[in-house]
């Protein structure tokens, strides 16, 4: 969490003086927001307006918001400058999409065939897993883009995981202890009943 | 900054007359049921969830009064398990968790942090319409055939019985949602609906709190929410997870159920802390000690309360490995805990303390929460633990945290928060006699138990050796005195809604947001947005006291 | 980050209050994610400043639901890796009734499905109405093919009394199944061998009344090839339901409580991703996305990639296991 | 359940548990202890009570001093609170500190009593324990039938093989400090050493149903030889008695008092008086005869048939009761007019 602390701390400390600077450009703004907030359903030209209201803020975005890009530069964008263009979010280039997907595929046939060799006790299932947590790797970075995204997302996803992990473990390894008191009554038991 | 006359017909486009606030903003049930306002769906919340504490206090005096006799008294054994399991289920899944944060939080929060209201105003109505359909699952079980498996369904019991326990469980299973929409909600609030010069070491105690519950509700449900889930289809279908006649492991059952179920008594437990960060401060005139240390502690407290689930299982078959583990950890927690209430204490040294009903309640719950937490280092010393588990001992400590922690602590906050949420001052003096009837009734419920139980009077009996009544009786004694200590509560407080005096913007001279606004506040929280140039405990002797509002001013608003 | 640009653009608040009625909309369109279905006209709900700060806190919101979604499953997982920890058989032995084919398609399908729905993103962060409706239905299309197969997959199952619990009468045995028979062919002979042999010592036992295990010896002994996948699927040896003639793992049934469990409860995710993008399909013919409101978009690909992900891991589990 | 409370009213209050006092505890908190393992509870008991007096007076005192001392004289008064600071580092460390290292002992302590508690010495003796709704069946080495009693020798290291065939049950003896659950589809053990020559209550600690607080025992502790002695009676009792004395003795000692009354009134099961030669409702199917072979069945196989108004709560007494005990039943059972 303190990483994404940090930088809100810092934003917003100093926030309160920032805005008065910030007068001029922001006055402009309203009426292209107003009718884009105001029109009963919004045409696909509005849209496009806003699009172009969007770029003419981020160009020189150094005037009307610096805070945001400052801050996500130090929030740890992978790519603040990517950010900036799109307005709100990184954008996926389409190549980038489906050359994942073609990864994903060959990693399903990869983990399909693997099953025909034997590779020992629990060998197989060891490779599944890995191969799958790879594939789970792909989604998560580009089709979720989180490698573009707030570093504390990250942060969150590996909570989940770690407490996941943490609830896993501690279960199992008391069940694994325990396990020996379940087999000896089975065992007893059904040889009460022959 | 725009000028506060452009922003105050922005932010009250209806009328820009103060008197207008959110409960007359509109009229009709409709209204309500379907506003995305915070406020009212806090209001909705706290009637909801007092109208579930009445009913779950119904079910504990019958419970204390049958026990005034060893054998029966009034109804018989399966009544008996009926009533503690409805009890308990009634008082954790519908009163304690959703009492403090979706009730009084949703009132609060947003006003606290400066927000015009919660980041996702639908996910609130939904959290709250769900509640409802919760809980009338849950009570539809005491029509069908009251469930009696314990609110803890432990199996195989909850699957041999031949109670409604699936309509109850899965009432928790739709509760753990609302909680979790709530949680969701509170943290996304935090993170993004600050305004400026809000950081996050000016966050108010109370949002601290708030927040690291959120945490512990967004992790730790859905572990329940499954679990139950596992245990209906179980019950349903068979399929030999849980039911040691088909293979399945009881005890893994009481792995995932607590895995939940201890950080959910931090869910209830934590944002009582917050209140009392908050009433303390304002009652002694003087800042918070320590406030870094409270509110780290806050989630020091959430996420240890993650590793600790197995010292409920001590007896239960767990290996030993384990229940070193799990010990250890629990020892943790006493140390944050212990630090709170250091500061507390230390808060109020050279404070000007004023012995309001909101303050008598946060003392209430400092001496009651000390010996709540105290008896839980008991608990957590393994030895000591296999004897007094299950017993009245257990019932005792954790009745001195959730009632006279979690419960007491809401009291303080309903009062304190109530002319802000109402616009009405209650009858001060039935307040403080209240305040004080429950701090007695408390202690004498709940003090014998902790004999009976060091003495192994095992816990859910309905009959019991005849050289325990005598504490039986002192306890059945102590718990109707609570019930009269309430009843006057519930009294002057719904007669202060029509002739209570009008309560001013600032009655107990508080210096969080929430004060800044009329009391109630207007629909759009405020009419100036609000900008934060100090911590939330700076500034008291910037207030002045005003005998005719009866309220605090700012200093120089008075002299001009 | 978000507050001090909130400041620098006090001003379209009164855009948001314009329409109070609908203000929450979007939000609730953010949070939501599905749970409240709402065309919102002004695309910036009247507690936010501006459309960075909308779309963060929607992104949060989303990214904390997910995490609930993760521990929710985690129990399921948690009761799969202890059954399969402490009696491996009995997954050795249901996984043979279990179709890959059926399941790599349905990988397939889900992973194409995820793809569109990236591309959707983009799609309405470029404000390109026609492209994202056609990845919409695409991912849709996918989305209805999985529920098909494991419709197939369910029914097959359901007519081989495959079912949990005490239902479990599977109405093959699993030697007689293609996929043992492919996989140890001796094994599946000599299974044969034995299940006569079990047959015939039945009847001696009803005739002589007394069961006298001692007639193997008219037999070779067999190999490792015929003997170790039989004791691997629990058929004989000490987790066999019958010490007394070939049968199947004690307690077998409960694969296939956890795989419905697992399999159900994901299929009940993948209705609920298909309705949550019906609704968005219908915003999107409306033209509601472009570059400054296109959350909702975003959110429901990240659930539907979830979703994805989760498949990812069921697979093999329950599929591959060797 | 309001039914259910008004039914309540109708039917007749429980019987009182029959079972020793508790003898008088030497101080006031725990029972007497009578066992080797109890000392360690005890003491860490003891200590932590001792410090959270010390803590709970200190915190209690300085409250009441603070609001005396400083108390506000009133709101209009405006007084203003004494600049002290804000926080302390150096102070906050050490009350952090200090609980924490009285922690470090308890738990020390705790580990070494609870890894006691659960590791029972070599060559205990050993009894089985069986718990069922809503009755302990306690199984001896060379005594056939169970009993209701729990009988030990002093001073002898006993372990206890724990089981359910229901619900989970907890065996816990107070003035052992012992307590466990006992789980059903698995073992579980505790073992004590009785120093205390005497008769102590046993109870079912973990919520098994409708009849949880009625699940007592006795545990007897025997004075040296005298286990011996009563081990030889039982044995020569149990085999002696036949016929309706056979089925009386067993009516006691496997539990059916728990759930059928010999007087008429309904428990939890249906009572036995004048039962037998009646056509009774079955919740399922046509109503039945209750004669010789129902009884067997119902011995054996309780659910098949199950009588109209009563829960099918019943264990099976499959492989517990020689076809001499089921005769000696049904005789008992007829006899009760």
């Amino acid at each position: 969490m303190a990483n994404d602390d940090t930088p809100d701390t810092e934003a917003s400390a100093d926030a309160d003086k920032q805005p008065k600077s910030q007068q001029g450009p922001s006055e402009e703004q309203p009426p292209a927001h107003k009718d884009d907030a105001t029109a009963p359903t919004p045409k696909l030209e509005p849209t496009k307006q806003d699009e172009g209201d969007a770029d003419e803020r981020d160009s020189d975005s150094d005037v009307s918001a610096p805070a945001p890009v400052a801050a996500a530069v130090a929030d740890g964008h992978a790519a603040a400058a990517l950010h900036a263009d799109h307005g709100l979010a990184h954008t996926m280039p389409i190549w980038m999409l489906v050359a994942v997907l073609g990864a994903l595929m060959l990693l399903t046939i990869l983990t399909v065939s693997v099953t025909n060799y034997d590779l020992g006790s629990q060998g197989n299932l060891v490779v599944g897993m890995v191969i799958a947590t790879i594939k789970a790797g792909l989604v998560i970075t580009f089709f979720m883009h989180l490698l573009w995204d707030k570093k504390f997302h990250l942060i969150l996803f590996l909570t989940a995981v770690l407490f996941v992990v943490l609830f896993l473990s501690m279960s199992i390894t008391d069940r694994g202890e325990y396990q020996g008191n379940i087999d000896l009554y089975q065992n007893t038991t059904s040889a009460a009943a022959k | 900054m725009a000028s506060p006359s452009a922003t105050a017909d922005v932010v009250a486009p209806r009328s820009t007359s103060e008197s207008e606030n959110y409960l007359t903003h509109d009229k009709g049930v409709l209204s309500w049921i379907f506003t995305l306002d915070h406020k009212r769906i806090g209001v909705m919340y706290l009637c909801s969830v007092l109208a579930a504490f009445a009913l779950g206090g119904f079910f504990a005096l019958m419970v204390r009064t049958e026990l005034l006799t060893p054998g029966r008294t009034i109804m018989d054994h399966d009544t008996y398990n009926q009533m503690f399991t409805l009890h308990g289920a009634i008082m954790v899944f519908l009163v304690i968790i959703p009492g403090i944060p979706a009730a009084l939080g949703n009132i609060i929060m947003p006003l606290q942090l400066g927000a015009k209201d919660v980041a996702f105003p639908r996910l609130n109505l939904a959290s709250y319409h769900l509640w409802v359909v919760g809980a009338v699952f849950m009570l539809s079980s005491l029509v069908i055939n009251a469930v009696d498996t314990g609110w803890t369904f432990y199996t195989p019991y909850s699957l041999t019985t031949t109670t409604a326990v699936v309509p109850a469980a899965f009432g928790a299973f739709i509760l753990g949602f609302s909680s979790i929409f709530t949680g969701l909600n509170f943290i996304v609030t935090v993170h993004k609906l600050r305004p400026p010069g809000m950081s996050w070491f000016r966050l108010p105690l109370f949002v601290w709190a708030l927040y690291a519950t959120a945490l512990i509700q967004v992790l730790a449900t859905p572990v329940i929410g499954i679990t139950l889930l596992m245990m209906i289809v179980e019950r349903t279908l068979h399929i030999g997870i849980f039911d040691p006649t088909l293979g399945g492991d009881p005890v893994l059952f009481q792995h995932f159920f607590w895995f939940y179920s201890h950080p959910a008594v931090y869910i209830m437990i934590v944002p009582a802390f917050g209140v009392i960060g908050e009433i303390i401060p304002v009652f002694s005139r003087k800042r918070m000690f320590g406030y870094k240390f409270i509110a780290a502690s806050s989630v020091a407290i959430a996420f240890l309360g993650f590793l600790v689930w197995g010292h409920h299982l001590f007896v239960s078959g767990q290996s030993v490995l384990a229940g070193t583990i799990f010990s250890a950890i629990t020892f943790l927690i006493a140390v944050p805990t212990a630090i709170k209430v250091f500061n507390w204490i230390t808060t109020m040294y050279k404070g000007v303390i004023h012995l309001d009903t909101p303050m008598l309640y946060a003392l209430a719950f400092l001496w009651v929460f000390t010996i709540g937490g105290l008896t839980g280092v008991f608990l957590a010393v393994m030895s000591v633990d296999v004897h007094l588990t299950d017993t009245y001992f257990v019932i005792a400590h954790f009745h001195y945290v959730m009632m006279g922690g979690a419960i007491t602590a809401f009291m303080g906050g309903l009062h304190y928060w109530w002319p802000k949420a109402f616009g009405r001052m209650y009858n001060e003096k039935l307040g403080r006699m209240a305040a004080c009837l429950v701090f007695l009734g408390l202690n004498v419920t709940f003090f014998p138990q902790f004999i009976l139980g060091s003495r192994g009077m095992p816990r859910r009996y309905y009959n019991y050796l005849p050289e325990f009544q005598s504490l039986h009786v002192l306890s059945t004694v102590g718990a109707y005195t609570l019930g009269v200590g309430f009843l006057i509560t519930a009294f002057y407080l719904v007669r202060s809604l029509k002739n209570g005096r009008i309560a001013p913007a600032n009655p107990w001279g508080g210096v969080t947001l929430e004060w800044q606004c009329s009391s109630p506040p207007p629909y759009y929280n405020f009419h100036k947005p609000p900008v934060v140039e100090a911590g939330p405990y700076d500034g008291y002797e910037n207030l002045m006291y005003d005998e005719k509002i009866g309220g605090y001013l700012p200093r120089k608003a008075k002299s001009g | 980050m978000s507050e001090s640009t909130s400041q620098s653009v006090t001003e379209p608040k009164k855009g948001g209050h314009g329409a109070p009625a609908a203000t929450h909309a979007p939000a609730a369109g953010a949070g939501g994610h599905g749970h409240g279905h709402v065309e919102g006209q002004a695309h910036l709900a009247h507690h936010f400043d501006t459309y960075q700060q909308q779309f963060d806190a929607g992104k949060l919101g989303i990214w904390l639901f997910l995490l609930t979604e993760v521990l929710f499953f985690s129990g399921l997982f948690c009761a799969y890796t202890i059954y399969r920890g402490m009696h491996p058989e009995i997954f050795v032995y249901a996984h043979y009734f279990l179709n890959t084919t059926m399941g790599a398609i349905n990988t397939c399908v889900l992973l194409i499905s995820s793809l569109t729905a990236a591309w959707a993103v983009r799609n309405a962060q470029l404000a390109q109405r026609k492209l994202l409706i056609f990845n919409i239905v695409v991912t849709v299309a996918c989305a209805c093919t999985f529920m098909v197969v494991k419709y197939f997959e369910y029914s097959h199952k359901f007519h081989d009394g495959l079912l949990p619990g005490p239902n479990f009468h599977p109405t093959e045995q699993v030697w007689e199944l293609e996929s043992f028979k492919k996989k140890h062919p001796e094994a599946a002979e000599y299974a044969e061998h034995l299940d006569k042999l079990g047959e015939e010592r039945a009847h001696r036992k009803s005739a002589a009344g007394s069961a006298d295990a001692t007639v193997t010896g008219e037999y070779e002994r067999p190999t490792e090839e015929q003997i170790e996948p039989l004791i691997k699927a629990g058929l004989i040896g000490p987790h066999a339901e019958d010490p007394y003639r070939i049968s199947k793992p004690k307690n077998a049934h409960v694969f296939f409580g956890i795989y419905f469990c697992m399999t159900g409860l994901h299929g009940i995710h993948v209705v609920g991703g298909i309705i949550v993008w019906l609704w968005l399909l219908k915003r999107a013919a409306k033209n509601e996305f472009g570059p400054k409101y296109f959350g909702p978009i975003d959110y429901a690909a990240l659930y539907w990639h979830l979703v994805d992900l989760i498949w990812i891991y069921l697979f093999p589990l329950l599929y591959l296991i060797h | 359940m309001i039914v259910n409370l008004s039914v309540s009213l109708a039917s007749v209050a429980f019987a009182e548990p029959k079972l020793p006092k508790l003898p008088d505890s030497p101080f006031f908190w725990m029972p007497p202890d009578a066992s080797v393992t109890a000392s360690n509870t005890d003491t860490l008991f003891n200590a932590m009570l001792w410090i959270s007096l010390i803590f709970a007076v200190a915190i209690f005192f300085a409250m009441v001093r603070f609001c005396v001392k400083y108390r506000a004289k009133s709101r209009a008064a405006n007084e203003n609170a004494q600049k002290t600071s804000e926080h302390n580092t150096m102070l906050e460390l050490t009350w952090s500190v200090i609980p924490f290292l009285i922690m470090v002992p308890l738990f020390v302590g705790g580990f070494k009593g609870y890894v006691n508690l659960r590791t029972p010495p070599r060559g205990a003796m050993e009894i089985r324990a069986q718990g069922q709704k809503w009755k302990w069946l306690f199984t001896y080495p060379g005594l056939g039938t169970p009993d209701d009693t729990l009988h030990v020798p002093v001073n002898t290291p006993v372990r206890i093989v724990i089981n359910s065939v229901d619900v989970i049950h907890s065996l816990f003896i107070p003035a052992f400090r012992t307590k466990m659950d006992a789980v059903p589809g698995r073992y579980s053990d505790i073992w004590f050493k009785a120093t205390e020559v005497g008769e102590f209550p046993i109870f079912c600690a973990e919520y098994c149903g409708t009849s949880h607080s009625d699940m007592l025992a006795r545990v007897i502790v025997h004075p040296p030889g005298g286990y011996e002695k009563w081990l030889a009676s039982t044995i020569a009792s149990a085999d002696s008695l036949s016929g309706k004395d056979r089925g009386a003795m067993l009516y006691e000692k496997q539990g059916c008092s728990t759930c059928h009354s010999i007087d008429g009134s309904p428990k939890v099961g249906p009572s036995w008086k004048g039962i037998f030669g009646k056509m009774e409702a079955m919740t399922a199917g046509s109503p039945m005869k209750v004669d010789e072979n129902y009884l067997r069945e119902s011995m054996m196989d309780p659910q098949a048939h199950v009588v109209m108004g009563f829960a099918p709560a019943m264990p099976t007494y499959q492989g517990k009761l020689s076809d001499k005990d089921i005769d000696g039943l049904i005789e008992f059972i007829k006899s009760l007019k």
